[in-house]
């Protein structure tokens, strides 16, 4: 095929530039500036698809964002696309395009019997059968599920990438057709900030669509390219084309998709595909336009049946002929335009069919001026043609056009053009919460009201003259301006002269008669794309779906990638008729975002892979990436979890790293421990009341252990604070927690206690911590230090000190996790790693071993240690953990008043134990439950769980924790763990700590 | 002809061209009095009068709806149903939901498209394994179906998902219940309508609840657009506009009311045929009978009366979808909204009674009470009859605020050390 | 992504803020004396306003205060913003149906 | 004495130098990192007007009271952070003899309600200039960085991308921009930042 379809000259592709492309197989050509729909058309292809539910055919209907018939595949693979509208794919070299929801072909689709069977699958069928056997649901729902769904997926990670930017401005404006363009124009001539969108790959709107306007008595495009021109000159405008304002958020906050690299066939590797921009403006102004309405009449849904104003776009924009013999059908003016260009273009008129008894208008007068057929008062009241339309059945119309009267004509034609009014674009009006109202006159919804810093123009506004285009364009630039503190420096110019012919006086009729009731014979399509006709909203409403939401859900219409935008108005119209209410009760459906659909990928940006969320990396890392160090994720961070050497697993590395810090030395990375500076006068007042045990008497020097509550009473952090002077403190925070510590702290001064001195001042990142835990580890580091007395007099296990280690300056705390003697050490992060490989250099003739987090949490768990988090999930109290030894009885502190509700004082509540396994070898999985009494089959009580297990290697066996139901006052009891694989592991209730209960060993 | 729904009556009818089908519920005039009314025609009042009329023989009913049947959160909710939650008292809750469900659409004659597709979720680091174990062990111990999965599992079981997750939240294991899977939200609430009707319940639709009327500390009635109506008892099951209604008739909630936003792709032939959710990542999705994938964000944080949700969420949420599943980044979003949640400190429900004598509430199933809708039903329409809870909900009361018996779901609380 | 005013930095994006929920919710006097409802109060109970509601912001990416603005939770205008400590300026807050 | 070549910076292990080749094409951004700044954190009330004046004559000039403004002299860098909150900034690494810019204030603060703490090591500054740095922020950051909103000698603290991050455009002329990142973050931000330069062409050169 070679374009036959095309006009010799005219339009605005560049012939010089043609193309090859792929439909279906099939090599075919179009020119730079098609789109792939008006290639095909260019090729006398109308059938693209096939339906959603009956698989009939159908064509291109539109030839732009509306479309809901003509969707594609592109591509193939990982760089595939479904659902792509082929009115708006802009042709490219090589494109490969194909049918969706057809097999094995879109001439021959097997499924199409559905058609036939039709009359079983009115709406909601499913919703009464496939109910018996229960049992086969499953069954019946694979075989819809395969049934359903239209394009498929891409099958590998996709091998483009996205973006996203934030961008500010006192303007945006939506659309640059002749409203959109005059409104950038004069809101940019005051030096406002401007972005104008198009979602077109060019600017110009419906005008590109048109032939013969003028502005300012010069053809219209010209004046087009002027303003185009004023636009890229002016400093501060941004135009933005092939990018579609989606969605309209609070705050005047609107979200936009830039396409940068779909129209190129070899895009750059350094470009991105598409762009999310999510722009803050000041004041915007939606010139979005207004979107053709079809006629709803019997068989309305072939392909080369099209809206009038698509026909026009593809006649006048691509200089193709979308048919050879065409019809009309029209309620309104607005179609004569279309008969007119299409005539002028050769294409043969066999009628104009206008419902309408007595046609006014200034395009129904050059039409019959000019000899073309019409018949007013007249419907289309059937169609036949299988791929493509073939001939139209036209009768005369009764009085108030509810019936049709007299013999039905047939006349042939291989197009059909529709119009069945405008319909302003108000989605993004909406999405922002604006209100729109009914138009009887417009027979539309127009806007009303709007809710924030919005500014309507043009056909969007329900103007459809382009003099009133370019009128209301000016001024609404200059107004949104204007409010965004902009004012006109230079002199307005003169709005320029055109003319404002609109379509109107028309008549809105919802559903056009036929010759048989309805659904009786052919269908009426409502929504093309859910297969959805009047009859299905009238059997909805019959069966008492009678809200719009109601008929909506229960019949999808709307429902689509095109979200009714051809569709909606008049399935609200056929609603009303049969509900007998006025349109403006029966409402419409909510405007949701987006407003064409958006690419998953490009709201992950560049937010993906490595890049999806922060790692935070200590300064030591790279050395533990070095040492082999396998990693655990706690919060944000990346820390080692255990360094295995060749051959170990997980408990081999992890009771090698143990028995070294009790038998010599062991070193850990603790830098990601929260460290908070708290200063001020009533920093020991601020600590009695953040942590539940008492602060003003501990020395200068002196380290604490500290639990903290939430206001709830339930264990939130804890971890160890020192003095370091009169008026500060040192307070060490969890790991997970450490932002939340410091927010809970942050709060409770800032809106709570006012009064009180304190300072607080994250200091988390300034210190890099090295752990050094074991027999040895004053050794070591007395050999490291010449400034700082470390015999246990000196410096007593929880105290703190200052001086050098490694000659950097360094706070020493002698503070222990693990039950060994131990120092943390804290020194100025960017010293870290030197300080770090120091001990180790130093600490090789103690054969310093490096610990990771599972050794740590062995080693404390010996020594019965919690770990927030692990022991408590934020239903546990101090008390539940048998800690009230660090839960003062004299002051009041955050989360005291919770411990005392009645529920807390419960004696079955879940409280912590240690617990052995009668076999020594077993260790229990964490998260094992625990029952008083196995039975044979569930369900059983459950009264506690194990919180933590290790095989301890210092113990020779397994070790545990629990929480078990007043656990505290039956320790010595059996229990049981009924596990997964179906064994029974009886256990016993201990105390929790198993190691060193004197704490003779930390004391050194 | 029979108002039952079976593939003969949809033969039948369509022999009749479906002009004969009959209402699927009746839009009556409120009558001046009641024995009971329930405010709220979400799923969960829906059911609570259906089961009244059914199990309790209670059948004096209306059930009064601001606008339309299931146009809060039944009408935007994600459909994940599930019963394995941690605790014992929601698990026994959920788990007696998920046994209705199992006889749902034979008992309503409504199909519900109960499709047990499993729920699969995921560990992505120590901490989630910890926390799952235990939970997979309780459900096991509890009698409801629960496997934790290894990573070459979950391979096996959703090929298309990369474990590695972009490197950041690798795919450590999961925890599967195969019993649970997605329903048609929709026909739940029709389903219920439909079969509440036919026991004689009036539901009143576009009628707002304006007023309560309450003498001596007892609730004599409501007051509504429609006018006042009588009642000896009101159940209030209105989610998100519970603290508005608890304001009418004078008490207060420890509740708030947030935006939580869905989406769905553009409908495409079926890809994923379970249902995947991660904490870690926040994000769930599914694929729905009719092709699109119908995928879970986030709530905004603040108090949100508004049915819709910011942009920053759905970036967080397709941003974890385009890492669990690579091969959709190029799909693309179609439809996006949101609902307002009603969420309690614990994020566990509220079912019981209230200050008010006669008057009942049931609320606060925040972000996941689609899946408890039969079960929530159940043991509100038993409260409401008996004037006392349910053993399955008794701890699920008001007090337990005042007490500290808190039901605590939001999973185990910060990873630390 | 609202447009919050931060008192003290101007107008920012909300994502650079967390959310304290209600604001004016003082903390007991006296816990000790306080009874287990009321503490519950304190606690849990929140006004949840549909309509103008008073709450609590911190500018966590910012200057991190605290302060207070007062909101329409259905259109979500923001119509005051205060400091913490100040008392909430009149506006009718009953719930809307 | 302290060794100061011990010092290493969180973006060192990424090789920045030799990563400056890797990068080819139009250079519409050039990054680089400014690392080891002494940052001292400074609360004051500002109403506390001898105390002010102490650290006003501490520091030689004034402490900016405009929100998002700094102030400067020769040595030091004061940035507004909040109502009571200011960072003073070094150029280079702190003297080490000789009192230090934590002593000076903490000796001009007196015990007069305040806090004087040294966060030198928790951060790095990355700086980014070209014609393109506006756009390349804009990437991740809400903030509205046009000149007339924000001009040269702003400081802001916001987030970008998924890092808080303290900005600051010292010159319009380029228009360059220091960004000071917690240490743990850097490479994160580095990386992400690095990735975003892509499409603008990026040079990266060293401090
Ligand atoms: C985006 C989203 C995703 C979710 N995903 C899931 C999920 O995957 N799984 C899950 O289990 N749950 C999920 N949920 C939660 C679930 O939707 C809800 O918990 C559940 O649907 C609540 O049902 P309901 O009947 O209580 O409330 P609703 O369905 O909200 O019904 C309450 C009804 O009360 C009416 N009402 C309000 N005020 C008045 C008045 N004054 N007078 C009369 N009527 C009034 C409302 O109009 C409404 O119809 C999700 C929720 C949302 C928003
Ligand atoms: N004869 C009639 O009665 C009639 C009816 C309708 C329109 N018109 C003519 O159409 C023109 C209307 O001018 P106008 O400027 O108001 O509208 P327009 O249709 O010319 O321009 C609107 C532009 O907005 C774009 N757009 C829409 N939504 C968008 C989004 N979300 N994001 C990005 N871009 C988007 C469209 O692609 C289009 O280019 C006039 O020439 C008018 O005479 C005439
Ligand atoms: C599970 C589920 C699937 C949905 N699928 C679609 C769909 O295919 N097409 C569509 O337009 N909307 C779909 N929606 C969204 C609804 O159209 C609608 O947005 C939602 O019910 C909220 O109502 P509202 O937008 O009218 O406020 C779906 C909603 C849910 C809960
Ligand atoms: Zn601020």
């Amino acid at each position: 095929m070679s374009q036959r379809y095309r006009l010799p000259d005219g339009g605005r592709i560049d012939r010089t530039a043609p193309l090859n492309f792929r439909f279906n197989g099939t090599a075919l050509r179009g020119y730079v500036g098609d789109t792939l729909a008006s290639a095909l058309l260019s090729n006398g292809i109308h059938l693209v698809g096939r339906s959603f539910k009956y698989h009939r055919p159908r064509g291109i209907f539109s030839a732009g964002a509306e479309e809901p018939n003509a969707l594609v595949q592109l591509g193939t693979g990982a760089r595939s696309d479904p659902n792509m509208h082929a009115t708006q794919v802009e042709l490219i070299e090589g494109l490969k395009a194909r049918s969706q929801n057809c097999w094995p072909s879109v001439d021959f689709d097997i499924s199409a019997i559905n058609d036939r069977l039709s009359r079983f699958m009115p709406s909601g069928f499913y919703y009464k059968t496939f109910m018996w056997p229960a049992a086969f649901w499953m069954r019946y729902e694979y075989i819809i599920r395969h049934a359903a769904g239209l394009g498929t997926a891409p099958t590998g990670r996709d091998p483009d990438y996205n973006d996203k930017t934030f961008a500010h401005c006192d303007v945006l404006v939506v659309g640059a057709g002749p409203a959109g363009l005059a409104a950038a124009l004069s809101a940019a001539r005051t030096g406002a900030r401007v972005i104008l969108v198009e979602q077109d790959a060019e600017v110009g709107g419906a005008l590109l669509g048109l032939a013969g306007e003028k502005i300012g008595g010069k053809p219209a495009l010209d004046w087009v390219a002027a303003a185009r021109a004023e636009l890229v000159e002016s400093a501060d405008v941004r135009i933005l084309t092939r990018t579609t304002a989606y969605g309209y958020f609070d705050h005047n906050f609107v979200g936009l998709l830039e396409r940068l690299t779909d129209h190129i066939v070899d895009p750059p590797a350094h470009l991105p595909r598409h762009r999310l921009w999510k722009v803050r403006a000041k004041q915007v102004v939606l010139a979005t336009g207004a979107i053709e309405r079809p006629l709803v009449f019997r068989d309305n849904d072939r392909p080369g049946i099209m809206l009038a104003g698509a026909c026009q776009t593809y006649l006048n924009r691509y200089a193709v002929k979308a048919g050879q013999k065409a019809v009309l059908f029209a309620n309104n003016d607005g179609a004569y335009a279309t008969a007119n260009d299409l005539a002028a273009a050769g294409v043969k008129i066999a009628a104009i069919v206008d419902t309408r008894p007595n046609p006014e208008g200034p395009h129904s007068e050059r039409a019959e001026s000019a000899g073309l057929p019409v018949l007013a008062g007249h419907a289309i009241v059937g169609t036949t043609g299988d791929k493509r339309v073939r001939q139209v059945r036209i009768a005369r119309l009764n009085d108030d056009g509810s019936a049709i009267t007299g013999e039905a004509q047939e006349v042939d034609c291989d197009l059909l053009a529709v119009s069945g009014g405008w319909n302003p674009a108000v989605h993004l009006l909406s999405q922002a919460r604006g209100k729109i109202r009914f138009d009887e006159e417009r027979g539309t919804f127009v806007p009303m009201q709007t809710e924030q810093a919005t500014h309507v123009a043009g056909a969007c506004n329900g103007s459809f003259g382009l003099a009133s285009c370019l009128t209301e364009g000016f001024a609404t630039g200059e107004t949104a301006a204007k409010a965004a503190g902009l004012s006109s420096k230079s002199r307005r110019k003169k709005t320029p002269a055109a003319s404002n012919e609109t379509f109107l006086p028309a008549r809105w009729t919802w559903l056009v008669p036929s010759e048989t009731p309805l659904g009786r014979g052919g269908k009426h399509f409502v929504d093309l794309q859910s297969d959805v006709t009047a009859a299905d909203l009238k059997l909805a409403i019959r069966e008492g779906y009678r809200s719009i939401e109601h008929v909506k859900r229960y019949t999808t219409t709307g429902m689509g990638t095109d979200q009714g935008k051809t569709g909606n108005v008049n399935a609200i119209g056929i609603i009303a008729d049969t509900l007998d209410r006025p349109i403006a009760e029966v409402g419409v459906t909510t405007f949701r975002p987006p407003y064409t659909p958006v690419t998953f990928g490009a709201f992950a940006g560049r937010d993906v892979d490595d890049l999806l969320d922060p790692i935070r990396k200590t300064p030591m890392h790279g050395w533990h990436e070095r040492a082999g160090a396998l990693f655990e994720d706690v919060g944000q961070w990346r820390r080692p979890w255990y360094y295995p050497r060749a051959g170990e697993d997980l408990h081999k590395a992890v009771a090698r790293e143990v028995a070294a810090v009790r038998t010599s030395l062991g070193v850990v990375d603790a830098s990601t421990l929260g460290k908070i500076d708290i200063r001020g006068k009533d920093a020991a007042t601020f600590l009695n009341r953040i942590y539940t045990n008492a602060w003003s008497k501990l020395e200068i020097g002196k380290c604490r252990y500290g639990l903290m509550l939430g206001e709830n009473g339930m264990v939130m952090d804890d971890g160890v604070t020192a003095r370091l002077g009169e008026y500060q403190f040192l307070m060490t925070t969890t790991t997970g927690n450490a932002a939340a510590v410091l927010q809970h702290m942050e709060e409770f001064l800032q809106t709570e206690w006012t009064d009180l001195d304190v300072q607080l001042t994250s200091v988390t990142e300034q210190f890099a911590t090295i752990s050094l835990a074991g027999p040895n580890a004053r050794r070591l580091l007395s050999e490291m230090t010449h400034d700082i007395e470390l015999s246990p007099n000196a410096l007593p296990h929880m105290a703190f000190t200052e001086g050098t280690v490694a000659s950097v300056p360094a706070r020493v705390f002698r503070i222990s996790f693990t039950g060994e003697m131990s120092y943390e050490i804290n020194v100025p992060a960017s010293y870290g790693m030197a300080v770090w490989q120091a001990v180790l250099t130093a600490g090789e003739r103690y054969d310093i071993t490096p610990y990771g987090t599972e050794a740590m949490h062995v080693l404390r768990a010996e020594k019965g240690y919690i770990i927030v988090g692990q022991e408590t999930d934020g239903s546990v109290t101090p008390v539940d953990l048998g800690m009230d030894w660090v839960v003062s009885k004299k002051k009041d502190f955050v989360g005291r008043r919770s411990l005392a509700r009645p529920d807390m004082l419960k004696p079955d509540r879940k409280q912590l134990v240690g617990l052995l396994t009668d076999d020594p070898q077993v260790v229990l999985p964490e998260g094992a439950q625990l029952v008083e009494r196995a039975l044979p089959n569930p369900p059983m009580p459950m009264i506690g769980y194990v919180t933590s297990s290790y095989g301890s290697p210092n113990l020779g066996r397994s070790i545990a924790l629990a929480l078990v139901k007043g656990g505290l006052a039956r320790k010595g009891e059996t229990i049981f763990a009924p596990l997964a694989d179906g064994r029974v592991v009886p256990c016993t209730m201990t105390d929790p700590v198993f190691l060193d209960p004197e704490g003779e060993r930390l004391r050194g | 002809m029979s108002a039952r729904y079976s593939i003969f009556s949809l033969i039948r009818n369509a022999l009749a061209y479906h002009e004969d089908w009959p209402a699927a519920w009746r839009s009556p005039e409120p009558k001046p009095a009641y024995d009971v009314v329930i405010v709220g025609g979400g799923g969960h009042g829906l059911a609570t009068a259906y089961y009244l009329a059914k199990e309790l023989g209670v059948r004096n009913v209306a059930l009064i709806e601001r606008g339309w049947l299931g146009g809060g959160n039944t009408g935007r909710n994600t459909t994940i149903v599930r019963s394995n939650y941690l605790w014992d008292e929601s698990a026994a809750l959920y788990e007696h939901s998920m046994k209705l469900w199992e006889g749902l659409s034979q008992d309503l004659n409504y199909n519900v498209m109960f499709s047990q597709r499993g729920v699969l979720s995921l560990a992505h680091n120590q901490h989630d394994l910890r926390a799952q174990s235990r939970q997979s062990n309780a459900n096991r111990l509890g009698g409801i179906d629960s496997e934790l999965l290894t990573p070459a599992q979950i391979k096996a079981f959703v090929p298309i998902m990369d474990l590695r997750a972009g490197g950041r939240y690798p795919v450590l294991g999961g925890a599967l219940q195969r019993r649970g899977g997605t329903a048609r939200h929709d026909a739940v609430a029709w389903g219920y309508a439909r079969a509440a009707d036919a026991l004689g319940v009036d539901i009143i639709q576009e009628s707002p609840v304006t007023g309560f009327r309450i003498d001596n500390g007892r609730v004599q009635g409501v007051e509504t657009a429609k006018g006042f109506i009588q009642a000896d008892k009101v159940g209030i099951v209105v989610a998100g506009h519970s603290g508005v209604m608890a304001d009418l008739a004078g008490f207060r909630l420890p509740v708030t009311s947030q935006p939580l936003q869905a989406l769905v792709s553009e409908p495409i032939k079926p890809v994923l045929d379970t249902v995947i959710m991660s904490g870690a990542v926040h994000a769930y999705i599914s694929q729905s009978d009719k092709g699109e994938l119908v995928i879970g964000a986030g709530a905004d944080r603040y108090v949100g009366y508004g049915q819709r949700g910011s942009m920053q969420v759905s970036e967080d949420t397709l941003g974890a979808i385009c890492e669990l599943f690579p091969s959709f980044r190029r799909l693309r979003m179609m439809r996006q909204w949101g609902g307002i949640v009603d969420i309690c400190p614990d994020a566990s429900p509220i079912i019981g009674k209230t200050p008010v004598e006669g008057m009942f509430i049931n609320c606060g199933w925040g972000t996941g009470g689609f899946k408890a809708t039969p079960g929530s039903g159940w043991v509100f329409a038993q409260t409401i009859a008996h004037d006392r809870p349910h053993d399955l909900n008794a701890a699920f009361s008001l007090d337990r605020f005042r007490t500290g018996y808190i039901i605590d779901e939001h999973g185990a609380a910060g990873v630390a050390h | 992504m609202l447009l919050i005013p931060c008192p003290y930095c101007g107008e920012r994006a909300e994502s650079e803020f967390s959310y304290g929920g209600e604001a004016h919710i003082a903390r007991p006097a006296d816990p000790e004396k306080t009874s287990d409802a009321d503490w519950a109060d304190y606690l849990y109970t929140r006004t949840n306003t549909k309509g103008v509601y008073f709450e609590r912001w911190m500018h966590a990416h910012g200057c991190r205060r605290w302060f207070n603005i007062a909101r329409h939770t259905v259109s979500y205008d923001i119509l005051a913003v205060y400091e913490t400590g100040a008392p909430p300026p009149k506006f009718d807050t009953k719930s809307e149906v | 004495m302290v060794e100061r070549y011990l010092r290493q910076s969180p973006l060192a292990h990424l090789g920045l130098d030799g990563r400056a080749q890797a990068v080819r094409g139009e250079s519409g951004v050039a990054m680089s990192e400014q690392p080891f700044r002494g940052i001292v954190n400074l609360r004051v009330q500002p109403d506390d007007s001898e105390a002010m004046a102490a650290l006003e004559s501490a520091l030689g000039f004034a402490l900016p009271v405009e929100p998002n403004t700094t102030a400067a002299s020769a040595t030091a860098l004061a940035f507004w952070l909040g109502p009571d909150e200011w960072w003073i900034v070094t150029p280079g690494p702190e003297p080490e003899s000789g009192p230090n810019m934590a002593v000076t204030l903490r000796t001009a603060l007196t015990d007069r309600r305040g806090a004087v703490t040294d966060v030198s090591d928790s951060r790095t500054c990355i700086r980014i200039s070209g014609p393109r740095a506006r756009d390349l922020l804009c990437k991740g950051m809400p903030l509205d960085l046009h000149p007339r909103v924000f001009p040269s000698g702003c400081c802001a603290q916001s987030h970008l991308a998924k890092t808080g991050v303290v900005l600051h455009l010292i010159a319009e002329d380029g228009p360059t921009f220091e960004l000071y990142v917690l240490r743990s973050f850097a490479e994160y931000l580095w990386l992400w930042l690095e990735d975003a330069a892509r499409e603008y062409g990026l040079t990266i050169t060293s401090s």
